[in-house]
């Protein structure tokens, strides 16, 4: 009966290092994005085989999606500056001195003796071994929530999760402190067919995430999923032109980027008392805690993943010298 | 049963603290500036007065303070730490008003009187070290503090001079930190005590504590300038002449010296040392330098290089006496440390007056100077004569002991020694003397009617010269050099 | 032949092949592609290391875990690629130090 | 009513700092300084709870580790902590100085947010007892200090950051990894999980992949390229807090994973310490060669770091419970004088123009001040008495004299050599006058802006006579498990 599912995952593991390889060596950087999107879903696929539906959306939403995104605006923007725009394939182009092949294949022995050792290492590992099942299953009633995935992100280790919405909202103020000044590269934009089928399609991403939101209380999803799908949203808005930022609107998204980590760390603290330390929700209102956190830290996943995709901050262009990025 | 149980610290932070004040003072407030240094110079002096009744009086000083685990930081005030102090702290009076005198116009006035307040505080921390731990901070805190003062013309010779300096002296520091570092580990403790704290060690690991003390007087040897360590010294001549005068006459090479004191009796203990067979290479190692500096003097035509060849071969009269393992010789090498520090510094402001007043930096520029300059000449030929070992001067008295304690370590070789180097002396000095006094000088045109010199380069040297002729001529009286080093023996020797 | 076996080697595989982009890619955006290959590789470990043979579920807390990461990587790619466009405007324009 | 404990205060109060000053860009700066002083005032009120009981834990959520995650404070936290705020006070003090003007409006509006965050990732490291949260911890501080680095926006500060960056993402992705192992081999992640493992081949891997990838955060040798350039790139105080602070983290892991972890074998260590001894020699070879100032001072981190390695490789098998208390002195000490070291830089650039260490002495302005600065954490960096600096090389050469390691003590005596070498070099260009044009001021160059910058540098050196007390404060809660 296991036959054909191993031979599955032979084929898919394969497929999965192949992609790996490929988008690593082909020449045109296009081709290599892409195929870096198709090895992303391909892994949560993978994921999904692995019992793992959660990780698997996160990995298709954000670990492919949105990078995928994000690595395609940069191409865009670097051969927008090379002036290599009109060029039929993309290939390398940033600048670089070119490495003798030695060097490469002395890395590459190297990493292949470390390859080596960990698959000796994993080998020898315990196979399904401890792990926390018994401790989450017990905690699972006080949770206030009924997926587990989502008790762990916003209960048992919700201090992780405070702190990773942190690393979201360092790396959004990391990009705006480093693209300054008004884009030299328009932002690619979609042509009239996609605008069209966008101004469709917005509302059902809406649902979608909203849902996926929702259900990450009792099923897969939960807060980082929904939000890189509203995050979706912002996308489409962005290249279609719906939405242009303005200096204007500054404020309010450095609001909305903060929004997330404010209500997340204020009710970790607000709840802190009586004997109870941070992030430990009375029992009776964990639900609705968690909840209102969940959805108050996807409004501001979903801003801050837009705005990474945007780039930098939106500022006037007063004169001359800003436009010359000093 | 001490009424003031942190004199000690107060001598120390007369000059340690007020180095910032005198970093901070603007460069234009020399008045203020020559008041502060003046005031706590005589603050100390007074101090150290009160301290050495005190101590003749068998109050015994001791402040500790934990650094790491069991390691101190400890200053004690026995009366071989009191001769050291004694002396830093009269010539740092004598020399203030010598540098007073010879930066009245020159720059960084600010940053020379700092330094060189750090130097004496270093040097007084160094004689109160009451561990090697502590001995080696103040030992650092010494080189680093005179660094700035030896390149302070801020030319490239200076540089050059300084960087010879620094590389000498750090890496010297580098293996006394070793040296301790071996104490602490072989030992448990790196505290001076009289008779040493390695005797078990010396039975058991023969030449691990042989090792040690190789490691511990060479590290001192630096400052020392015991051959070969030495070439330091005639290079850091470029230095301002109080600076020679003070640090390199007395607060550096003395340090080494005094650390040498220090190794050999209260470390390892004379006896040990002996037993470990080491005092008889280090006394052979001294009378080398001896020969070796005084030779290399003679063919020095600048008189600084050549009196800092002298200080070379003098400054080994003290390890001399140390190594020879016989309390008599003891007090001669303590009585030196004293008197050579007088005799030298002596010298060297004689020779900074001849620079400033008369522009004569060479020996062979020497002719005719003692009429124009009667009162430097007469202290310089007084100091001179004291190092020939003229008697009753202060040289003589140091050598007489050094001789007796010879003999009395049946070391006849030694007498043999102090008279050729005695006769080396009187080689390098004599001839100055006489061009000084003897000849005219061959181009009169060159030298100016008047020197300009005021009296506060004029009168310091005749001071010390003056002291030079007390400390030998009054060797008996009491708290003479040569009665406290008496009394200081005795403890060394555990008699 | 186990999926936790097949897909930990296919982790550890793509893991290490990430490894020598990083170490070797010439090309700024593809080091931060093969980066993100690295942190794909990461992954897999954790989700097999929190698989159960069937019908036992698998452990949560690793897919948590993982999820984090992706959301760190994301932020982390954003940075660099950030940096990248940037560095590439600086180089183009010629009047820049 | 909220009773919430400093330890987690020491966390959150730099977070809600970071999120009002990003807000409240005009505000920034009285924000900034307003965090760090409530921030300090966590600290303090910790470092008096764990003098008072010991090692503080709060298991956050009251779930417990090994489900939940717990914050633990105990002496060597407590210090790391005092460290990174102390420092960080005076820096932002300098901070203010160094960004003022309408030309630094960009950057003053950014540092202080990434400052911020920089500490809420610091303070959660040095409190953190789970290593999946240290991994994220670690790239909150990777992704503030990158931003930290490219502040000039030059293109050489841009390039600098960008290698910064991937070196961040691979050290913390290998770090990643190396948490994957540990989940296989133990099912868990906090430390006293770690604690009697018996040492298999999974742990062996993901002890070596921690290990390399937190060298690669720290800039150990020969993982170091990217360093001189991002540290001497950066602004002055950034330059300070990246310096200082920033690569303190990793070693703090670093330190920690030795104290917790069955430690791998002998020639591990060993190789640690040459690679240390690598950094330490290499690194002396390229600041001999520097010709600006800030690049000289960035090379001497990478010896510094070699030099805390060179202190965990001489723990041996026998030594090593002691091992990491040299360590962390060292530690200690590189964070407060090279602090020290990079602000006085600044300032001297700032009055002389530039930093090129050939030209120093061709200026007549002399910034007295921030050069006796520069000299003073120079000693301690150097290792001269009484400094903290020399405090924690006695340790190292103490423990490594005691096991006969004398290559160990060899490898610190030339680094000592080659630090006096190099720093000389700068001596000589404060104190050279001969060759300046135009008349020269002794006092020229002196600023309120002096002020932060010197009372580091004295910290380093009078720090040394405090070390008993440190000594004994960082192992309050040591070993593991002893606490209440």
């Amino acid at each position: 009966m296991n036959d054909p599912l191993v031979i599955f995952d032979l084929l898919l593991g394969g497929a999965i290092i192949a992609l790996a390889i490929a988008s690593l060596t082909v020449r045109d950087l296009f081709a290599a994005v892409v195929l870096f999107i198709i090895f992303g879903l391909l892994s949560a696929l993978a994921w999904v085989r692995l019992s793992a539906p959660d990780v698997a959306l996160a990995e298709a939403a954000i670990g492919t999606g949105v990078t995928g995104a994000l690595l395609l605006k940069t191409l865009h923007h670097l051969r927008f500056v090379t002036g290599t725009l009109g060029h039929q394939s993309a290939l390398s182009v940033t600048p670089h001195t070119p490495v003798p092949s030695g060097v490469i294949w002395a890395n590459a022995a190297f990493c292949g003796l470390i390859t080596l050792g960990l698959a000796v290492a994993f080998l020898g590992a315990p196979q399904a071994g401890p792990g926390f099942d018994a401790l989450v299953s017990e905690a699972m009633p006080a949770s206030g929530v009924e997926h587990p995935v989502t008790a762990i992100l916003l209960n048992f280790r919700a201090y992780d999760t405070l702190m990773e919405v942190v690393v979201l909202l360092a790396a959004v103020i990391a990009v705006w402190q480093i693209e300054r000044g008004l884009s030299d590269a328009p932002a690619p934009v979609m042509g009239e067919v996609w605008q069209g089928f966008a101004r469709l399609v917005l509302p059902a991403i809406v649902v979608v995430g909203t849902y996926l939101l929702w259900a990450g209380a009792e099923a897969p999803g939960g807060a980082f999923q929904g939000g890189a799908v509203l995050a979706a949203v912002g996308l489409l808005l962005l290249l279609t032109r719906a939405y242009v930022p303005r200096p204007g609107h500054r404020g309010i998204a450095r609001c909305a980027f903060v929004l997330g980590t404010v209500v997340f760390a204020a009710v970790a603290l607000l709840v802190a008392s009586g004997g109870r330390v941070a992030f430990e929700y009375p029992a009776d209102h964990a639900k609705a805690l968690i909840l209102l956190i969940e959805g108050l830290v996807t409004i501001s996943i979903a801003a801050t993943l837009a705005a990474l995709f945007h780039g930098r901050e939106p500022v006037a262009l007063r004169n001359k010298e800003d436009r010359n990025d000093t | 049963m001490t009424d003031a149980p942190l004199l000690p610290l107060f001598i120390l932070l007369t000059s340690l603290l007020v180095s910032p004040v005198l970093f901070a003072l603007p460069e234009h407030a020399a008045r203020l500036r020559t008041g502060i240094n003046l005031g706590m110079a005589t603050l100390k002096v007074a101090l150290v007065a009160w301290l050495s009744l005190k101590v003749a009086q068998g109050v015994v000083y001791d402040l500790r303070f934990e650094m790491l685990p069991g390691l101190e930081f400890k200053l004690q005030a026995d009366p071989l730490a009191l001769l050291f102090i004694a002396l830093s702290a009269l010539l740092w009076l004598i020399t203030t008003v010598y540098s007073v005198g010879y930066l009245e116009r020159g720059p960084h006035r600010a940053r020379f009187f700092g330094f060189f307040s750090l130097c004496v505080a270093a040097t007084v921390g160094i004689a109160m070290a009451g561990n090697l731990f502590t001995f080696l901070i103040f030992y650092e805190l010494l080189t680093l503090a005179t660094y700035p003062l030896v390149i302070h013309r801020g030319n490239a010779e200076s540089l050059r001079a300084g960087r010879i300096y620094l590389i000498y002296t750090l890496a010297g520091g580098l293996v006394l930190l070793l040296g301790t570092l071996a104490l602490w580990v072989l030992a448990g403790t790196t505290d001076f005590v009289p008779g040493g704290v390695l005797d078990s060690v010396a039975a058991e690991r023969p030449l691990a504590a042989q090792l040690l003390f190789v490691v511990l007087i060479g590290a001192v040897g630096v400052k020392a300038a015991l051959v070969p360590f030495h070439a330091w010294l005639p290079i850091a001549m470029v230095a301002p002449a109080p600076v020679s005068a003070l640090l390199h006459a007395v607060a550096v090479v003395k340090a080494g010296a005094f650390g040498i004191m220090r190794v050999v009796y209260e470390v390892f203990g004379i006896e040990t040392a002996q037993a470990l067979g080491m005092t008889a290479p280090l006394a052979a190692l001294a009378g080398v330098t001896i020969i070796y500096g005084s030779l290399r003097a003679i063919t020095q035509d600048d008189i600084k290089k050549r009196l800092a060849y002298s200080t070379v071969s003098q400054v080994s009269y003290i390890t001399l006496g140390v190594a020879l393992a016989s309390p008599i010789a003891a007090v001669g090498a303590l009585a030196h440390l004293i008197h050579q520090g007088l005799m030298k510094i002596t010298m060297f402001m004689a020779a900074g007056n001849l620079a400033e007043g008369l522009g004569v930096k060479k020996v062979s520029q020497m002719d005719g100077v003692g009429r124009v300059m009667p009162g430097t000449m007469l202290a310089f030929t007084l100091a001179a004569l004291a190092m020939i070992g003229l008697p009753p001067l202060a040289g003589f008295v140091s050598k007489w002991y050094l001789a007796q304690g010879g003999l009395d370590a049946g070391a006849t070789w030694v007498i043999a020694l102090l008279l050729g180097s005695s006769l080396l002396n009187a080689l390098y000095f004599l001839p100055m003397l006489h061009r000084a006094w003897f000849r005219d000088s061959a181009e009169g045109a060159e030298m100016p009617g008047r020197p300009r010199i005021g009296w506060m380069l004029a009168a310091p040297p005749i001071t010390t010269a003056l002291l030079v002729l007390v400390a030998g001529g009054f060797a008996n009286a009491p708290f003479s050099p040569l009665e406290w080093t008496r009394f200081v023996v005795a403890i060394e020797y555990q008699e | 032949m186990t999926p936790d076996l097949i897909y930990g080697l296919t982790g550890i595989a793509v893991f290490a092949i990430g490894l020598v982009g990083a170490l070797c890619a010439q090309d700024r955006l593809r080091r931060v592609l093969a980066l993100k290959l690295c942190s794909v590789g990461a992954g897999f470990l954790l989700v097999v290391g929190a698989w159960r043979t069937p019908p036992m579920a698998p452990d949560p807390v690793p897919h948590a875990l993982v999820i984090t990461g992706i959301v760190v990587m994301v932020s982390a790619t954003a940075v660099a690629l950030a940096l990248i466009r940037r560095l590439q405007t600086l180089e183009s324009s010629d009047d820049d130090d | 009513m909220m009773t919430i404990d400093p330890v987690t205060l020491a966390i959150f109060l730099p977070l809600f700092g970071a999120v009002a000053a990003f807000v409240a860009p005009r505000a920034a700066a009285l924000i900034g300084l307003g965090t760090l002083a409530l921030t300090a005032a966590a600290v303090g009120l910790l470092a008096r709870d764990v003098i008072a009981t010991g090692a503080v834990i709060v298991p956050l959520g009251g779930w417990g580790a090994p489900l939940g995650i717990e914050l633990r404070a105990d002496g060597l936290s407590v210090a790391m902590l005092v460290l990174s705020v102390a420092v960080g006070f005076l820096v932002s003090l300098s901070a203010l100085d160094a960004l003022k003007g309408p030309a630094n409006a960009r950057q003053r509006q950014y540092f202080w947010p990434l400052w911020l965050l920089l500490l809420t990732g610091m303070n959660g490291v040095y409190l953190s007892s789970d290593i999946f949260n240290l991994y994220v911890m670690i790239e909150i501080i990777a992704l503030a200090a990158v931003g930290l680095t490219v502040l000039t926006g030059t293109r050489a500060a841009v390039r600098a950051g960008l290698d910064y960056m991937y070196a961040s993402i691979l050290g913390a992705l290998l770090f990643l990894m190396g948490v994957g192992f540990i989940y296989l081999q133990l099912g868990r992640l906090d430390f006293a999980g770690l604690m009697d493992a018996e040492p298999t081949g999974a742990l062996f891997a993901a002890v070596a992949l921690m290990l390399v990838g937190l060298a690669l955060k720290t800039a150990l040798f020969p993982l170091h390229f990217w360093l001189p350039a991002a540290h001497a790139n950066a602004t002055a105080p950034a330059s300070a807090l990246l310096s200082g602070l920033v690569v303190k983290a990793a070693l703090y892991i670093v330190l920690r994973l030795s104290q917790y972890m069955p430690f791998p074998s002998e020639s591990l260590l060993t190789l640690i310490g040459v690679m240390g001894a690598g950094a330490v020699i290499w690194g002396g070879i390229q600041a001999l060669r520097a010709e600006r100032l800030k690049l000289l001072v960035a090379w001497s981190t990478v010896t510094q770091i070699g030099l805390i390695f060179v202190a965990f490789a001489r723990a041996g098998e026998a030594g090593l419970t002691e091992s990491w208390k040299a360590a962390a002195l060292l530690i200690l000490a590189h964070g407060v004088a090279k602090a020290a070291m990079f602000l006085a830089v600044g300032r001297i650039k700032d009055e002389v123009g530039h930093d090129t260490i050939r030209d120093l002495d061709r200026a007549p302005v002399r910034p007295t001040l921030a050069q006796f600065t520069f000299a003073l954490a120079a000693i301690s960096l150097i290792g001269l008495p009484p400094s903290l600096g020399f405090i924690g090389k006695w340790s190292l050469m103490e423990g490594a004299m005691a096991a006969g390691y004398w290559h160990w003590i060899a490898v610190t005596m030339i680094g000592t050599l080659m630090s006096v070498a190099y720093f000389s070099r700068v001596f000589a260009g404060f104190l050279r006058f001969d060759r300046v044009r135009g008349t020269v001021a002794e006092h020229q160059g002196w600023a309120v802006a002096d002020a932060a910058p010197l009372a580091l540098a004295a910290m380093a050196i009078a720090l040394g006579l405090m070390a008993a007390p440190i000594l004994n404060f960082i192992e309050i809660g040591y070993p593991f498990g002893e606490a209440k």
